[in-house]
């Protein structure tokens, strides 16, 4: 059991009144609020030991060079994986963009002689689910129109979980790369990695995980996953904005080319051509995020220190709860409401008869914030015969009585709109 | 009234079902159509204005499409309160309005003029729902701009 | 005359110890030091309205995205520009980056149909300086690269001036870009941008300003200067790290393809292809560093207070006062000592028979913090017949006293390596 | 002895200006060669190791490159360690060495071993020039994986 009032202190936002009402914040999938000890993290560091990183020969910038590189090695564990596979990025969709840009430019022919294995031919497909994030497609479909590889997509079913039997005839031999949610930030459902795993294995397809809505909620372990390659977002995990991970397997690494290039993150440099140095720093050109690193490296100490394990079934409950709850308000329908499966804690729903933006703004009345929208995933939304939904998402702060509070709020929508009450 | 209350009147709730205008005319002497879509919550407007013969005048106004009831009450209202209107009026009643609900509260639109559409001012201190009550404001707008 | 007791106070850094000694910090030009109005602003934001922008209704996510907003436009017309001509990046490497790949991008066919004209063709060429930041030089030549463009340089003279009868002959009707910096981080001479424009303006190529190391020194109006395309970083003008704008002529800004993909830069997206918002949005995929948006906006603040006129005579000051003493002490050669020229507040140097490195140790130990290396520009120190140098960089808080201590420190150099003292 | 002092002592300023074994000799017998590179500041060393025939033991080390003198001195102090010492005691030396640069100052190296080297202990206070003090011995250790 987590220390509810104890962990909440530590928020400083969360004492914040909504025009008098105490906030209840269910938006934590967009964006976590962050402890008071990660926002000490940066300010320490900006007050005492502010110096360019990696360059310098003064105390000050081998001080803050040290920082960096231990909020490195303590974010990598996180995830179970060695300092020197984790590439700081600015977030998961610049994660994404640097893989997929990273291919395409092992397309062009360029980086080591290793590079060429990832190179793709007119007609080599890219497989993503229907589930995706605009972050885990665009970027596919920008590959896709820039080197004539095809675009393929796994469905899912109606209840959301992810159609397994497709997937095994969607990937082939013409498969290059499976990408896929981890957690779909609208559904909620921890999808089956070992599966969709072992069929981009069997064809020697590249595996790119979108961790960003399981990083801040399950114990992660990336190297015993499997993938090849996963991102996740800081800000999403009660860390700074501007600063996420890219996690990837050593040879992996070691063959994709750069994709941002410019400082630090090569040898030799002639005005013609420039040779690179190995990964991580390859793929970290320029100045890093070097305050929000060592911020995020707070975050994630913050995280073991409540335990993950325990985070994870704190907000389980929370779920089961407001899973539970909702299910029994008349009008409203859950999305990716499948059963037996793992989850985090959030759920997006439609209420018959009222538009999505209209329920937001009830419940922000209520002093409960949500998100209304497409929420990023308009194929999946569509899938489901929608525009838009409203998603309340917790995080290791929320509490049972603000799962109530959502509830009571939403139990009034239809009411207050005249929607068949 | 809550907050709530003067953002969903009564009037607005009631305009946002009954949807006057709802239904787009066929396309008939001068007449001109635009769609309009929110990016955030992924609506679309469709707004068909027919003028009189000399161009002058509206005829009526017409429209389709899904969003939450800001929005359909807007284009609801808008509807009544154009209908047999002068052009150049309608233009001036446009720019007008986009000022009052981009003044955070603090210019009201007079009932006098923009007869139940006055209801949307209180829509002005909820910047992120601007938009919604702008839709069909904005296609009638471009309408004008083509017919 | 800027009151120095008062800034220096603003900056908690400045007040650090090194071993006993008070820091002189002389690398601003690698990052400068924050005063205490900038971690304000995002602490204030984090605690206080933290939430996701452009994307919630309710009432803590319209707030954030208002402040977003407000940090854009203050931040836009700190360099003379409307708002909607500022694409916020995560500095100046992204946003030069931003601009290569979506000149690939558009060479790929991506983008709108206005795209077409950025599309280059094998033959075109791209133009730079010899004396380009690694930023501005690899880029340009992965883009080539990738494209079957050729990269081509404009020289630099013995004294660091860029050479402009041989720029008049390397800008041709084949040059589709010409990049350079405002001012080289390594030699600190304000370049000509007027003669630059109308070089690459008469062959209609696009031009490129590098404005790092203008813009935290002299009052800059990116519009007025003519340059179709500019770029700035947070970290180097007072700002946090991870946040920098990217300037562009509305039209060019209209017709560039994106560049990163994802989340809220687009209008509908199925699961084959995505439409574009307009500019800026449509280069800001995913989520934003939205509190360093709102850091940086407090810099620039801060700077207007102080005056942009006032902290380039100041620093004029110092740079006259440090060029000055350099010159006398035996031993020392400046790099980009020429004359007649404007300059910002820095100098690059070696010392005869004494490594840079060995350099910058004993001035550290004298608690005078200076960068020693390549400073991200091998070619330009190539051109010097140097490996490294060491270089001292000011910002508004030194002081003419600092500049003493720098100087006292340096004439002990090779007395204490017995380099013919 | 202020930091300074203990990090360029005068042995270590010495042997950075006598260079030991600067020049790389000719590739003779069993030789290799190895090219090292430090990107921080762009210096360059090259060190060649030629071996006894039966490749147990080495017969001496030379070098070439430009750097900081404690590039220069730890390049030149190792050639005087290495020459005519086994070939795997070279490598375990090579690991000591490694351990106490990268130990921040908790190991000193023994003078009776490292002989002159001993006097980079200070360097392991200086993160930043620890890879300096490495560059030479980093390059032997490559030329023993590959003679
Ligand atoms: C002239 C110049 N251009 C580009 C850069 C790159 O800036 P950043 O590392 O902030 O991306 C720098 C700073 O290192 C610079 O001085
Ligand atoms: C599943 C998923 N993937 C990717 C992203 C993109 O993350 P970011 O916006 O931090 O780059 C998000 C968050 O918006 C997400 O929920």
């Amino acid at each position: 059991m987590l220390d509810l009032a104890a962990i909440r202190a530590d928020f400083p936002l969360l004492s914040e009144r909504v025009g008098g009402t105490p906030l209840v914040y269910l938006d934590s999938a967009a964006t976590s609020q962050k402890p008071q000890a990660v926002i000490d993290a940066e300010v320490e560091f900006l007050t005492r030991t502010n110096a360019g990183v990696h360059r310098g020969a003064h105390a000050l910038a081998a001080e803050a060079t040290e920082l960096f590189e231990d909020a490195r090695a303590t974010v990598a564990a996180f995830v179970g994986a060695p300092p020197e596979q984790l590439v700081w990025t600015n977030g998961a969709t610049a994660g994404l963009n640097l893989v997929a840009y990273s291919l395409g430019n092992a397309t062009a022919g360029r980086g080591a002689p290793g590079s060429a294995r990832f190179a793709l031919r007119p007609g080599d497909e890219l497989v993503v689910t229907e589930s995706e994030h605009h972050a885990n497609l665009i970027p596919w479909q920008e590959l896709a129109g820039r080197t004539g590889a095809v675009l393929r997509h796994i469905p899912v079913h109606d209840d959301g979980t992810i159609d397994l039997d497709a997937a095994a005839s969607v990937i082939s031999n013409r498969s290059r790369v499976v990408a896929f949610p981890h957690v779909s930030n609208v559904l909620g459902i921890v999808n089956p990695v070992a599966e969709l795993v072992a069929l981009a294995q069997a064809v020697g397809a590249l595996t790119v995980l979108d961790a960003c809505q399981s990083a801040p909620h399950l114990p992660l372990d990336l190297p015993a996953l499997g993938v090849d390659l996963a991102v996740f977002s800081g800000h999403k995990m009660l860390g700074p904005y501007g600063i996420g991970g890219l996690y990837g397997r050593a040879d992996v690494l070691d063959d994709l080319p750069p994709f941002l290039t410019g400082g630090s993150m090569i040898t030799t440099v002639s005005l013609d051509e420039a040779e690179y140095l190995p990964p991580p720093q390859r793929f970290e050109a320029g100045t890093q995020p070097v305050s929000q690193a060592i911020g995020l490296a707070a975050a994630v100490r913050y995280l073991d220190a409540v335990g993950m394990p325990a985070v994870h079934a704190h907000e389980r409950a929370l779920e089961a709860r407001m899973g539970d709850g909702l299910r029994q308000i008349p009008g409203i329908r859950l999305l990716g409401d499948a059963e037996g499966v793992e989850r985090v804690g959030l759920w997006a729903f439609d209420v018959d008869g009222v538009h999505a933006h209209d329920v937001s703004q009830f419940l922000d009345d209520r002093g409960v914030a949500v998100r209304v929208g497409h929420h990023c995933a308009q194929p999946l939304h569509r899938r489901f015969g929608l525009t838009a939904s409203v998603r309340a998402s917790a995080a290791l702060y929320n509490t049972p009585d603000e799962v109530d509070q959502l509830l009571d709020a939403v139990a009034g929508v239809r009411g207050f709109f005249g929607a068949g009450a | 009234m809550s907050g709530l209350e003067s953002l969903y009147q009564e009037l607005i709730l009631d305009h946002s079902r009954r949807k006057v205008g709802f239904g787009l005319a066929d396309e008939e002497g001068r007449s001109a159509t635009s769609h309009q879509h929110n990016p955030l919550c992924g609506d679309d407007l469709t707004v068909r204005v027919r003028l009189s013969d000399d161009g002058e005048t509206i005829r009526d106004v017409t429209w389709e499409g899904a969003g939450c009831s800001i929005s359909q009450a807007s284009a609801s209202m808008l509807v009544e309160l154009a209908e047999g209107m002068p052009r150049a009026e309608a233009s001036a009643l446009i720019d007008g309005f986009r000022e009052a609900l981009r003044s955070r509260g603090t210019i009201e639109l007079d009932e006098d003029v923009y007869l139940d559409a006055a209801a949307l001012s209180g829509v002005s201190k909820y910047v992120a729902r601007v938009k919604c009550a702008m839709l069909a404001w904005v296609a009638l707008e471009d309408d004008l701009a083509r017919a």
